[in-house]
């Protein structure tokens, strides 16, 4: 299936199970999103349980904290990730800090759904990936999966997390292929990465949509003799420092990929990881590959901005060198 | 130690005077000149056929996603219609007949949906905001650039449109509230097309009108049928002549429908009755215009056969300027000009990493 | 095709039953016995006299900076005593007196202006939401939680306070428009004291009552003399039975005045008269109330002087089991409790760093 | 003068000079701000040109962008910058973005200002230091001064700059020290950062209130042998490459010390510039001294949350140890 179906199961799944699930949002009810993510709920679960809202971002997250401080676990849809910004005193004031602030008696289990990125020729404020602002606010927890089946598995375990989770998914995922997902309940731990590739040579370090250009890549380099080993980081923060550490400590070289502006991104923070972690075993400079510090331009123009497997090849080619 | 009921200075109006049949309350009828009454009828049939003519091209995938405008031209022709060249224009996303009229070129707006970011170039002293995606984000900038007039001492006035939708969002308040408190020259359109995407209006606010909603800033309000170009017109004169004088921000709900889908992405079958549509086709502002006008004698069968001409001719050569045009731009190195005024140099090597690339990528 | 009034169904009264000097309209009283008329007066004396002794606290430099009560003991007291244990309260920063009727120790209270976390703890079953400083954001909340108890099919009901600055945020405005479009059993209770820290109610919205802004939303506002407790309570008591017989939200303005500073980092000296204050010294409403209470013969003489002394008492015990607890907090490793349910492992490491830390500076 | 009484003579000085200066807030009018960095400016300049606003921070940041963009310089101040993200989207969707969208016609010369970080006891919300969430942002600019002397320069030149600065001015600094601040203009470039202490054996790289305790440690250092050479960012976003690469080329050894959550923080983008323009002349891994990555605590204690001069002592020495 694709990954809006396998979001869209996912959902299915745990709401059928929990009753204290409410899915909310602009237009995820008859409509079923604007990605369809939420198609059927509406009329599977009711109005009571998949809620149209007004368009009102800060109410979006703001009543979530409320349902969530109440009991209740709500599953918000932010149209587009670019809308975000609109809530973000209530993702920063409130969602991270309810249970700080009340020392554990009210929680904050709510997970915010947004689709990123670019790639699919969408107006201004349709392709942002700002994964970075929200990784940077304690509190938080920052998701992206890469592919149907281990979306299917974040946003159940997202679902379950006691802790407010930020999913962003790549619009330009959500129908680019297709995979089997089983039926039967799979969960991915946040806070861990995974390798989706081992290698020896090289350590290609990627996340949402970027993972398929790091998987070409590695198979491009292997026609150079290159074993590249792929990691998909899945969770943004907490980052698995171990298993990147581990890997650079084998591979010392290595290059991150996102497609998110490179300055103050998660490249930084993932190149200071592994400073601080494999520094000894660091045989070139960590390269990132990453979106331009520009605005990402409107869509004739975003090809260039974004990454793509060239640009990977020719990191991990500079890695190489020395 | 009394339980009374407050009485509110502020009333609210509702304003009809051309109906859907093409009757007119004459009574209430604007002065317009023949010559005015033309211009506002071409520049509805303009905005009319050029969403036609884009609905067209996006679905032979010459152009990407864009938001219709049609039957909103009454609503947007009868108010832009009362802005001087010198005034401000803040548009939401769906004011493409509006922005037209304010000097918008067919051509930039081809360019911009598809994907070009010339589309919101603006030209030198071309007193226009961009138009704005973030829904209501553009209301608060209404309310600086009115500050702004009033301090410089001009006589200019603001006119600043979003959707029914729109009033939702903090932004709308916190806009409105502060244009009340400075008493900036801002005239705030409301565009209540029934629907935000799937959102019908009585899900987006209890509210009975939206008109109303200006009391809450001790400011007026009126409510008009926004199919009615007369209605709208003289809303939009009072507003204006109010601001202009120094009387302050107004707030008008034009009442009136988005006939087709939220943009060429959206499928509204999933979310509303085609009854509904046909209800409001029935109310089209042009068509009632057309009739008004007829018995009028300011139109005549061959003067609208021309006119039609004109304006299908115009739109032609532009889609054939912009083909034109979109063949030389696109240089991606585009994507780092106009970000800041002086490029910080760690993104001027970023340029030439991307300058490098594309002429490896040219040379392979 | 007319131009008509448009006439709104909500309208906003005013209320007002207990005058300045004591008077009532006996044809408003509501019926309170005449325990409940004492847990009132306690109440409202225990907010008092705990304010006075906070602002000692802090000159003495005991407490940190905190924002005084004074002169808003009725709108506080007169509506939170509408709510049973299990409804929800959801209060801004300035809410100390009602924090204290729903359970809140005055340790907590002390605990938190000194800058520990253990003072915006709550206890379990506790239904509130602990004071939220930025302004107006848990105005959202407040639906929110007022969804889930609809959701949940109970009869509870949600009330939230802000102050009238609290009215420009635009969490505000989304926070009463979803309210109404869900009708959520929450009562929104405004303390309008006429000032936001320099800026007078005239600056921040020029609408004549803060009521009135329930129109915007289609809902139910009243205005009522915040400093009138019986007025507080019957408008509160509507509103409650109103909310929790599913009849939806309703906007509660109290029109009361900040006696004292902003905060204690506050001068008001520099920005308002201070025969302002005179004028709303007199209208006390403790004294008020006493005067009722006296004349009612709820209250005598020495049963207030004994009432004094019981709070007095309260109070002291309190800074003194305070000052006790205060020697024993503050662990500087606490500050990495409760963040996330399981601290991931890189915030851990942080944490044996600042042990590591604090051990070394102890040894040295 | 204070740092209070430098901001104030910067915009009292720029005001005279030039009337399209706007200066907006809560409180700025006649209360003169709450920190009274505008005290005196509503009786010199009126209520037109020193604007209280009402309690709302999009309009406030929003006002701005419409202000800008007829032509004036709005110098609008948010009265904790913790209170910023309610203006998030006006920042980011606008402010950032004006001259971009409209290709050069419309353009966005406004300066935010606002106090941030920890150490005066302040409540919730009144001490965080979020400045990487500005950084990160393309279209912006990020400043934080260290003293009174260079806050006053730095803040004429925001107000000169043709695009929009973020003013982050620490609570911690402004009524600290004093410092003799020249009645003659005096300007820093916005980009530009400063050796405040020249040393051969290790960088110590800090801005705002973190460079004082730089500088102490340095001092400190030196009785140990060590000499530390120390830099003063000035301006976090663009980053002063040039600078900071040549230093650590020179030292091999650095330390990049802020108070804000250290994970995603401008210390990771200091340590990959440093990684990218100085990878093959360090010696050891550059050290973050940071705040933890938790909210701040309430103020009880925020010391122990903190960086001071031991944290970066016992880091410096760290780098020193290989
Ligand atoms: C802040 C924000 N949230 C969500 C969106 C996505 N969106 C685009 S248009 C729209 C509906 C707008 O409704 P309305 O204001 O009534 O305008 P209309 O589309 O009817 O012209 C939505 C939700 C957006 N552009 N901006
Ligand atoms: C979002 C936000 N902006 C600014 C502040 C700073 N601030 C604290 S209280 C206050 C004034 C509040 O006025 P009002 O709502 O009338 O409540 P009152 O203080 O009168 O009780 C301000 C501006 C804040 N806490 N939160
Ligand atoms: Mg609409
Ligand atoms: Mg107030």
């Amino acid at each position: 299936m694709t990954m809006v179906e396998a979001l869209n199961l996912a959902l299915h799944q745990e709401m059928t199970k929990d009753d204290s699930i409410i899915v909310l949002g602009q237009d995820v009810g008859p409509d079923g999103g604007v990605f369809r993510v939420t198609d059927g709920l509406f009329g599977d679960f009711g109005g009571e349980r998949v809620v149209d809202t007004p368009l009102a971002e800060s109410a979006i997250i703001g009543m979530s904290v409320g349902m969530a401080a109440y009991g209740l676990k709500p599953v918000c849809e932010i149209q587009f990730s670019g809308f975000a910004y609109q809530s973000f005193h209530q993702l920063e004031n409130h969602a991270a800090r309810m249970r700080w602030r009340t020392q554990g008696r009210l929680t904050c289990p709510m997970v915010m759904r947004a689709p990123y990125g670019g790639g699919v020729r969408a107006l201004e404020h349709h392709s942002e990936s700002r994964e970075a602002y929200w990784a940077h606010t304690p509190g938080l927890k920052m998701v992206i999966p890469s592919g149907p089946r281990n979306a299917r598995a974040l946003l159940i375990s997202a679902m379950r997390d006691p802790d407010p989770v930020i999913f962003y998914e790549s619009k330009a995922l959500y129908r680019a292929f297709r995979e089997e997902v089983p039926e039967a309940e799979e969960t991915i731990e946040i806070g861990v990465s995974r390798v989706v590739r081992p290698g020896e040579d090289l350590t290609i370090i990627a996340y949402g949509a970027m993972l398929r250009y790091a998987l070409e890549a590695a198979a491009e380099l292997e026609k150079e003799n290159i074993a590249a080993e792929v990691i998909d980081l899945l969770t943004i923060s907490p980052l698995d420092d171990t298993l990147m550490v581990e890997s650079l400590r084998k591979t010392g070289r290595g290059v991150i990929v996102h497609e998110a502006p490179r300055s103050f991104g998660v490249g930084a923070e993932v190149v200071s990881r592994l400073m601080e972690g494999a520094f000894y075993y660091l045989e070139a400079p960590i390269q990132r590959v990453a979106g331009y510090d520009v605005v990402i331009p409107y869509f004739s123009r975003e090809k260039a901005y974004l990454p793509d497997v060239k640009r990977i090849m020719e990191a991990a080619r500079a890695t190489m060198v020395v | 130690m009394p339980r009374i009921q407050i009485s509110i200075p502020n009333t609210v109006d509702y304003l009809s005077i051309l109906d859907e049949s093409g009757e007119v309350d004459s009574s209430l009828e604007p002065e317009i000149s023949e010559e005015q009454y033309l211009n506002l009828y071409k520049a509805m049939l303009l905005g009319r056929r050029f969403d036609e003519r884009m609905l067209d091209l996006q679905r032979q995938g010459r152009i990407g996603t864009f938001p219709p405008v049609k039957g909103q031209e009454a609503a947007q022709i009868g108010s832009v219609f009362q802005l001087k060249p010198s005034d401000w224009f803040v548009p939401s996303f769906r004011e493409t007949s509006a922005e037209i009229v304010r000097g918008r070129s067919l051509e930039s707006v081809l360019l911009y949906y598809n994907g070009y970011n010339e589309g919101t170039k603006l030209e030198p002293n071309q007193n226009d905001m961009p138009l704005a995606i973030p829904v209501s984000t553009q209301v608060i900038h209404a309310t600086g650039i009115g500050f702004a007039a009033k301090y410089r001492k001009t006589d200019e006035v603001v006119m600043c449109y979003f959707g029914d939708g729109a009033t939702s969002e903090g932004d709308f308040h916190e806009g409105l509230n502060c244009a009340a408190v400075y008493q900036t020259p801002v005239i705030f359109v409301c565009q209540n097309n029934q629907w935000a995407i799937s959102i019908p209006l009585r899900q987006q606010t209890r509210s009975e009108t939206i008109a109303q909603k200006a009391l809450a800033y001790g400011m007026p309000g009126i409510q008009v049928d926004g199919n009615d170009v007369l209605a709208v017109y003289v809303a939009a004169q009072e507003a204006v002549q109010r601001a202009r004088s120094g009387g302050g921000p107004t707030l008008i709900e034009c009442v009136t429908y988005r006939v087709m889908m939220h943009t060429t992405a959206d499928d509204p079958k999933r979310y509303r009755k085609d009854d509904e549509v046909e209800i409001w086709r029935k109310k089209d502002p042009i068509s009632r215009f057309e009739k008004y006008l007829h018995n009028k004698k300011v139109l005549t069968s061959s003067l609208q056969k021309d006119l039609e001409a004109e304006v299908l001719e115009k739109i032609q050569t532009a889609v054939g300027n912009a083909e034109e045009q979109m063949k030389k731009l696109g240089d991606p190195l585009d994507m780092f000009s106009h970000l800041y005024q002086v490029l910080p140099s760690h993104i001027q090597l970023q340029k030439q990493e991307l300058k490098r690339r594309l002429e490896v990528e040219e040379g392979g």
